[in-house]
């Protein structure tokens, strides 16, 4: 397939420069592996650094937005911040003021669902350009990274509640999404910062014995196309 | 670095706000003289005390206003402009 | 080894008499109280003297002198402004300083180093070919230089900034840029204008300006009451106090500027080397330190604590500058206070206030203007009218919406 | 190289000896020794020169303080290291800094002979007559001024730098601080225990160390400490800094950590403080901590035979340590005439040691070459304090250790805004009120005894826990001193004729003070900056409060009446490495930045923006490629990337009330589908911003800002809907779009294929905006004419920008389409007459002066900056920004943007923009002019480099198509 003809992340040269096997979300390509799963798998427990950028993401802002949603069939918290889990494996965070930020997960339905039924006629409701670049973080020296872009103090951030504050310098929004079994952190940036704020985390994580990782590493539902 | 209490966003370093200088009541444009409005324009009440500021958190886009003594740059209170709420 | 050493061999007992008196307690009355004894206090004080023959003065200086700005500035004198009035005032300025240590029989090291305005984009560049041709038809020493002459001129720099941001792409370079020991500066003035008669007030501040009918009246101070008709303010940080006092809105509002000093090194760095883009300017003084300052501290403060961020950003662009510097130590940093006027320009002369004259609004040029504001506000104080190189800088340059744009310089960036 | 028999020696591993050199020697000395410690083992003795007589010095501390023993690296890797904290390497090749042929035959010694020519201040008093002469002298100052010297090869190192965080920071891991860190940590809070030395103990470590109780203690302290895992312990690591909110910097010698904590607890101890006689800087003379660390830590032997000069009982304690050790004590010299009434006292006679009481050091004999010495002479002190001369004695030895007195290490203190209060209790500083959350103990508190401070640890970790929240018990009272003061209040002895050193950094001896306070100096401040005292590198940690005993003596008032000098930043230097760290510098990119780098864009940053200024062409040079990409797109058709325009959508109620009130125009009437030209001044009339507004429906806009300005302006617009209380919903979606204009008479062509939206004349007229899909993205397309052409501004969500972009090249290619940059661009506007803000406009134009009147709406009721542009517009008018052309066939220089508009003598006006070639065949502009030089036609003289005039003249705009045809 053509990559050029396609919505792209900004760090998709990147990943294409380290021999990434792709597959699809949407419309967009996704590197579903970069490394072999087994070492990818060892990543993700140690330090891994993951690009989702291509799940498809909506902004709605505006008094309406919150019963909206609600007839949308898609349930937000009303706490600032908080996060929920969408059914199709995404998250929706209130970001407080009346505006939602939404991601959907590889399956990617709700988000377009989303960005089809609005601007009709609904009264308080604004879509809102979101192009966000999205990379995971994941594993036990995450944090050593995070400490060295971000003045945060993640002991006492609460898990799916979304940080708003600046890495390396630039804004970026930053969701603790703990498992089970490995600390993960959620990192979105705005698309232009997308490259600057990726090699900057490929260099630390790089010092701190880290990988880049595909992204079934986290969503294991993905398929190499 | 100062840590400065945004009234949405909490407790945060300095460093992600942005000053937005002192609150002020623009007069009525119609109903002033030259004299006056050249007044609101430029001057400012500069000497020490508790002012009334704009702080701007810059992640978060959040304008809220700040009671702070610019001498010993003590944030007594913050809160969303108008309201006034009381001490937290 | 200069002669004049030779008196400090031969002579038994020390033979330096005190510099300057410490007048036991005010008088009840002078013809002129200045407020403030920095550089540019004592300056006026000595100009009142020497220039006017008025001798009756009190400085009242609350802490102890050059203990402002004066002892807290990086000690630079230029005179590449914008304005035509600006370039011709500062000019004044460092044709006074040239001659300082000779008049007043103190070394001032008024050190002639060479001063470049680094741009790092065709914008800055446009903005110092602005300066540089309204210098020159001032009549001051200014020129736009290429890429090839500052690495030429200061071989450890590194043009490309370490690719961190923009390149350089030139600068204004002013030859008469020169550096100075700020401190001897306020000794030596306060020294001329003891001798002149004037009386220097330590320890002594002032707590209340009387004002009758809009003329001055008396001064107030924790040393007691005194009459008097004319009042100077030269407190630059402190004058939205003293301006309280009378009753007087200005445009000022004071932010800290902070600096901050390297271990000594032998001389390697002789021009003055400033940044825009960087928040940077350096100079090596003749002790051997690294002297170096960034921009004002954005919010308004009354205070001068320093902070970490800026010792990490100003040592960052230090080092995207001049790649050598990374392994030397900082080694002290502080803060002095600014008052900024929304043009970048000072506030001076007369004010509704009869009898109140304002020496204001030196932001982060104050040191530099010393000896041309001490001349032109005696001169002010005893004509009561304002010189003429200092009308366009009168306050009510504000109400009449006529600005002096010398923000022009700092604030077209983009 | 001899050592002591352990227990000495704690720090050094006698089983791994490294080799290194020193001033080109080699020596041995073991792992964990620092460079004083070993050269002292190899019994050298002079480490290094004095600031200004070049003296020669030795250890005085051990403490960090050394400045006189300083080196750098023969490699020029490092400079002015200092030799009493730097590690021995295996490879280590160091050389003194500031000599002339080194330590030992240092050619600037001869300086010393002219001492008496070089009295405080005198560089203030010579060298400026004939002014002509002072160059010269400066230049041979500033070559004896200075230490170590730059290596221009240097690279930066980058040092991460790291954020931490806990409940309490406990400064200093001494018995006060070991002690209060484990009381802290045992009450739950996160504690983080740092100390600068490289093992916990501090003065534990050698103070009390022939004391086996306390060394048990101290180990049992270490234990605990180091088994507690909310406690977490950093040696090697010093606080930079304390800062505003306890933002505290911790520099290791890996990295600067920026740590917050919720409570900081000092418990830093004490600087030893030397005693004031004649050659008191001499090696061999040395601080009594000093000898007790070289022993102790290093098991190095300091003298053969020392005078122990002492006003304390640590001094007793130290004499013990020496002959211990086997130094002969030749004398015990108490300053005090009633002596030591504690047990220490029979214990020294115990040993035999010959006790003088009432007497003191007044001159230490040097050594030939004052590479040491050789005697110390002890005279009687009067009940006045004053030294007689009947009575004096005469005692060999190689070494004087000092024990007079201590200082509290009250940097971080001072820095958090405590005020110290001078006790006579003790005969020293002790802090004041602490501000909230700030906590000191131990030695630094006036806490001496070693019990007392483990139980003033405790208090303050109690104190600091209630503050916490953590504990709501009885916290215990701060022990009370019971002892003699452990500080002498006058450790000075006059003499006649030799000097003594109060600031060995900067060698100022007494009489200098004498001097300067005869001259008026006689405020501590004046006097710091007119001697320089405390102004060298250990920022007078060793000199101030000797230098406040002195003037408060001159003045004849009490220390606290005098007053002391405040500390600043860094406590201790750090070096530029560590602060700058690794250095982060954003770059925003466009989506179709790869697109740009493969051909051959040349890039120029933009604010955070890279933007292709132009694209390069074979061989051909910069001003022919920008040329033609410029003719390229009036002949045929050309691409652009202005992704970083600034893109802001308003929605809502209240949206075009909103606008009207932010902008000078008027959108109340403006069409949906439509776009117009907004212009945006500040509260004093002066032109912020412009852009362009389209209507997209009633209540939603699509606004346009300049790259650099729309963070700002996006945040007043923000602020101001605040302010008014408006119903809009505001967006900066700068970054989540892609923005490319296509223009010239075949971008029509060229996009009918690509997209679903009617192009056609009438359905989408100029100034335009349609929704629609391009190329399979939901794109808004406005027709704007920035460039003067039939052109088309594509906005597409940022992902799909480079999609776009290749698509719409792909299709151009028959047309002979072209990317064109910047600079292109430039050219364009130019020709066309469009200003660009903050270029053709400064920090002072209103609209008018910009020729921009038409873009006010008329009879507004409000917008901001209104009020203001009326009132100037009342004032005679200054200048004007007009066009200015040159002869097509003028073949001489051409003015630069910034030359002058020159009138006789007078500056009549600026170029603001100049384009030395155009599409038009010759040279255009843009200039601020007098109004009376508006008129076109009139004849301008531009000065332009070297002086030479060049005419140009006042031209109507735009330059290209005036009557707007193309643009349809």
């Amino acid at each position: 397939m053509n990559l050029i003809e396609t919505p792209l992340s900004p760090v998709h040269g990147e990943l294409e420069a380290r021999g990434a096997q792709w597959g699809r979300v949407g419309q967009s390509p996704i590197a579903v592996h970069v490394d072999e799963p087994r070492i990818e798998r060892q990543a993700r427990a140690t330090l891994a650094l993951c690009d989702c950028s291509p799940l498809s993401k909506l902004g709605v802002k505006g008094p309406g937005t919150a019963t909206w949603l609600g007839e949308q069939g898609v349930s937000v918290s009303d706490e600032a911040f908080e996060s929920r889990a969408l059914a199709d494996g995404g998250v929706v965070v209130n970001l407080t003021g009346g505006e939602f930020f939404a991601e959907s997960g590889p399956a990617s339905e709700i988000v377009p669902k989303l960005a089809a039924h609005l601007g009709r006629g609904q009264t308080g409701v604004f879509g809102v350009e979101r192009q966000d670049a999205t990379f995971l973080l994941s594993g036990g020296k995450a944090r050593q990274v995070l400490a060295q872009v971000c003045g945060i103090d993640f002991d006492q951030a609460r898990p799916r509640q979304l940080i708003l504050t600046r890495t390396a310098g630039v804004t970026c929004a930053v969701l603790p999404q703990p498992e089970s079994d490995v600390e993960i952190y959620r990192l979105w940036v705005d698309h232009s910062h997308g490259l600057y704020l990726w090699q900057t985390l490929v260099q630390i994580s790089g010092e701190l014995g880290g990988r880049v990782v595909g992204a079934a590493c986290f969503y294991p539902g993905l398929q190499v196309s | 670095m100062k840590v400065i209490d945004c009234p949405i966003i909490g407790t945060r370093p300095a460093q992600e706000f942005h000053y937005g200088g002192e609150l002020r009541q623009m007069p009525e444009p119609g109903q002033v003289d030259d004299e006056h409005w050249a007044d609101y324009v430029f001057n400012r009440n500069g000497e020490p005390g508790i002012k009334r500021e704009w702080w701007y958190h810059l992640p978060s886009g959040t304008w809220f206003i700040a009671e702070r003594d610019n001498k010993s740059d003590q944030f007594i209170r913050t809160y969303l402009y108008p309201c006034q709420e009381a001490d937290r | 080894m200069p002669y004049r050493l030779l008196r400090f061999a031969l002579s038994k007992d020390y033979p330096e008499p005190r510099m300057f008196a410490a007048p036991e307690k005010l008088r009840d009355e002078y013809d002129v109280v200045i407020i403030g004894g920095g550089g540019h206090g004592l300056a006026a004080a000595y100009y009142l003297a020497t220039d006017h023959g008025v001798s009756n003065i009190a400085v009242l200086e609350k802490g102890y002198i050059g203990s402002g700005g004066t002892g807290r500035n990086t000690a630079i004198i230029r005179s590449n402004y914008l304005t035509p009035e600006g370039v011709r005032f500062y000019q004044g300025s460092v044709d006074l300083f040239a001659d300082l240590s000779r008049q007043l029989d103190l070394n001032l090291f008024y050190s002639q180093r060479g001063h470049f305005t680094l741009a790092h984009s065709s914008a800055s560049l446009r903005t110092q070919r602005w300066r540089a041709e309204v210098n020159k038809h001032m009549g001051t020493d200014s020129e736009v230089v290429g890429p090839q002459f500052i690495k030429k001129t200061v071989p450890e720099i590194d043009l490309s900034c370490g690719g961190h941001i923009a390149p350089i792409y030139g600068a204004l370079y002013h030859p008469p840029g020169a550096i100075a020991r700020h401190d001897a500066v306020a000794w030596a003035y306060a020294r001329g204008a003891d001798r002149g008669g004037a009386e220097i007030h330590q320890q002594t501040a002032v707590t209340d300006i009387e004002v009758r009918d809009g003329q001055v009246c008396g001064v107030h101070t924790d040393k007691g009451f005194i009459k008097t008709r004319k009042v100077l303010s030269a407190v630059a940080g402190w004058t939205t106090h003293t301006t309280q006092m009378v009753g007087l809105r200005t445009p000022l509002v004071i932010h800290p500027l902070q600096a901050m000093v390297t271990e000594p090194l032998k001389p390697w760095l002789d021009s003055i080397v400033v940044s825009a883009s960087l928040h940077l300017y350096v100079s090596q003084s003749s002790r051997g330190e690294l002297v170096a300052g960034g921009s004002l501290d954005p919010a308004e403060l009354i205070a001068t604590r320093s902070t970490l961020d800026f010792a990490e950003g100003l040592s960052g662009h230090l080092i995207d500058l001049f790649p050598c510097l990374g392994q030397i130590n900082v080694m002290r940093q502080w803060a002095g206070l600014c008052d900024m006027t929304p043009d970048f320009s000072p506030i001076m002369g007369t004010t509704p206030v009869k009898g109140f004259y304002l020496d204001a609004g030196w932001g982060t040029w104050g040191f530099k203007a010393t000896p041309i504001s001490g001349k032109t506000m005696a001169y002010t104080v005893v004509h009561d009218h304002d010189h003429e190189y200092i009308e366009a800088f009168n306050l009510s340059r504000y109400r009449q919406f006529r600005l002096v744009g010398e923000k022009g310089a700092a604030a077209v960036g983009h | 190289m001899s050592r002591l028999p352990t227990p000495a020696g704690q720090w050094i591993n006698r089983d791994q000896p490294i080799e290194f050199r020193f001033e080109g020697d080699t020596h041995r000395g073991f792992a964990g020794d620092v460079l004083s410690s070993a050269l002292w083992a190899n019994g050298v003795r002079v480490l290094g020169r004095s600031f200004k007589y070049h003296r020669p010095r030795g250890i005085y501390s051990m403490a960090n303080l050394d400045v006189n023993a300083m080196v750098e690296d023969v490699s020029g890797r490092r400079t002015n290291l200092r030799g009493d904290v730097l590690p021995i390497e295996p490879g280590l090749d160091v050389c003194a800094v500031n000599t002339a042929g080194g330590v030992k035959r240092d050619r600037l010694r001869i300086t010393e002979r002219f001492g008496s020519f070089m009295p405080v201040g005198f560089y203030y008093k010579a060298f400026h007559r004939p002014r002509s002469l002072f160059p010269f002298y400066e230049r041979q100052m500033r070559k004896v001024a200075g230490l170590g010297s730059i290596n221009p090869g240097n690279t930066p190192q980058s040092t991460p730098k790291e954020y931490a965080f806990c409940d309490l920071l406990v400064v200093g891991a001494g018995p006060a601080g070991m002690s209060a860190a484990i009381e802290a940590a045992e009450q739950g809070l996160r504690v983080l225990l740092v100390d600068e030395q490289p093992h916990m103990g501090a003065s534990g470590a050698w103070q009390f160390a022939s004391d086996e109780a306390v060394q048990r203690t101290c180990h049992d302290l270490a234990r605990r400490a180091g088994a507690l895992d909310n406690l977490e312990i950093r040696c090697g690591t010093q606080v930079g800094g304390w800062y505003a909110d306890h933002w505290i910097a911790l520099i290791d010698d890996q990295r600067l950590t920026k740590l917050r904590t919720a409570a900081t607890l000092v418990a830093t101890g004490c600087f030893e403080q030397p005693a004031v006689f004649a050659n008191n800087d001499l090696p061999g003379v040395m601080l009594g901590s000093a000898a007790q660390r070289l022993i102790h830590l290093y098991g190095v032997k300091p003298f053969e035979r020392a005078v122990v000069l002492a006003a304390n009982s640590d001094g007793y304690r130290m004499a013990l340590d020496l002959d211990h050790a086997g130094v002969d004590v030749a004398a015990l010299v108490d300053m005090r005439l009633a002596g030591e009434a504690s047990q220490w006292a029979s214990r020294i006679s115990e040993a035999d040691i010959p006790l003088y009481l009432g007497h003191a050091v007044y001159e230490a004999h040097p050594r030939p070459g004052k590479s040491g010495i050789k005697a110390a002479l002890i005279r009687p002190v009067d009940q006045q304090g004053r030294v007689v001369a009947d009575g004096e004695q005469h005692i060999d030895c190689d070494g004087i250790a000092m024990s007079v007195g201590w200082m509290p290490a009250c940097g971080l203190l001072y820095q958090a805004g405590v005020r110290f209060s001078y006790s006579r209790h003790i005969e020293q500083l002790v802090p004041g009120q602490l501000p909230a959350g700030l906590f000191a103990a131990g030695r630094v508190n006036g806490v001496f005894a070693f019990d007392d401070q483990l139980t003033d640890g405790r208090r303050a970790a109690l104190e600091a826990a209630v503050y916490l929240g953590k504990y709501d018990g009885i916290v215990p009272k701060a022990p009370t001193h019971n002892d003699a003061p452990p500080s002498h209040p006058y450790p000075i002895v006059v003499h006649e004729k030799k000097k003594a050193f109060v600031d060995l950094d900067e060698d100022i001896h007494l009489k200098d003070f004498v001097n300067a306070h005869q001259e008026g100096y006689d405020n501590v401040e004046l006097l710091k900056r007119y001697t320089t005292v405390g102004m060298g590198p250990s920022q007078g940690k060793l000199s101030n409060m000797n230098a406040t005993r002195i003037l408060a003596r001159l003045n004849d008032t009490s220390i606290n009446e005098t007053g002391t000098t405040t500390s600043r930043p860094m406590h201790q230097p750090v070096s530029i490495n560590h602060l700058a760290g690794r250095r982060f510098a954003p770059l925003r990119r466009t989506p179709m930045h790869r697109w740009h780098a493969g051909h051959g864009a040349q890039f120029i940053h933009a604010g955070d923006w890279l933007r292709p200024e132009y694209y390069r062409d074979g061989s051909k040079a910069r001003d022919d490629c920008i040329l033609d990409e410029a003719r390229r797109l009036r002949q045929g058709v050309g691409l652009i990337d202005v992704g970083t325009l600034g893109k802001i959508t308003v929605s809502g109620p209240d949206a075009v009330a909103f606008l009207e009130r932010i902008y000078t125009g008027r959108f109340a009437k403006q069409p949906i589908g439509r776009v117009r030209y907004a212009l945006a001044c500040d509260e004093g009339g002066v032109i912020i911003e412009d852009g362009v507004i389209a209507r997209l429906a009633e209540d939603r806009f699509y606004v346009t800002a300049t790259s650099s300005g729309v963070g700002a302006f996006y945040r007043e617009m923000q602020r101001w809907a605040i302010i008014w209380q408006m119903d809009v919903v505001l967006a900066n979606v700068t970054g989540q779009l892609a923005a490319m204009n296509i223009a010239g008479p075949q971008s029509r062509h060229v996009m009918e294929a690509l997209t679903d939206i009617d192009l056609s004349a009438d359905a989408f007229a100029y100034l335009g905006v349609r929704e629609g899909m391009v190329v399979g993205a939901t794109a808004t397309v406005l027709r704007v004419g920035f460039v003067g052409e039939l052109g088309y501004e594509i906005h597409v969500p940022a992902s799909h920008g480079l999609q776009v972009w290749t698509k719409l090249i792909n299709a151009g290619q028959t047309e002979g389409i072209g990317p064109f940059g910047v600079e292109a661009q430039r050219l364009l506007r130019l020709e066309k007459g469009h200003i660009i803000v903050s270029q053709d406009t400064d920090a002072l134009t209103h609209p008018y002066e910009a020729g921009l009147a038409w873009a006010i709406g008329k009879n507004k009721q409000f917008f901001i900056g209104q009020r203001s542009i009326g009132i100037m517009n009342k004032q005679l008018q200054t200048r004007k920004l007009v066009g200015i052309a040159f002869d097509e066939n003028y073949q001489g220089p051409l003015p630069e943007e910034c030359h002058l508009i020159i009138d006789g003598s007078d500056i009549a006006g600026r170029v603001t923009s100049i384009a030395h070639r155009s599409t038009l065949g010759y040279a255009i502009g843009l200039a601020f002019v007098r109004p009376d030089q508006a008129e076109p036609g009139t004849l301008l003289c531009v000065r332009t480099d070297g002086g030479c005039m060049v005419e140009a003249r006042v031209a109507a705009i735009p330059f290209y198509d005036p009557e707007n045809q193309r643009q349809n």
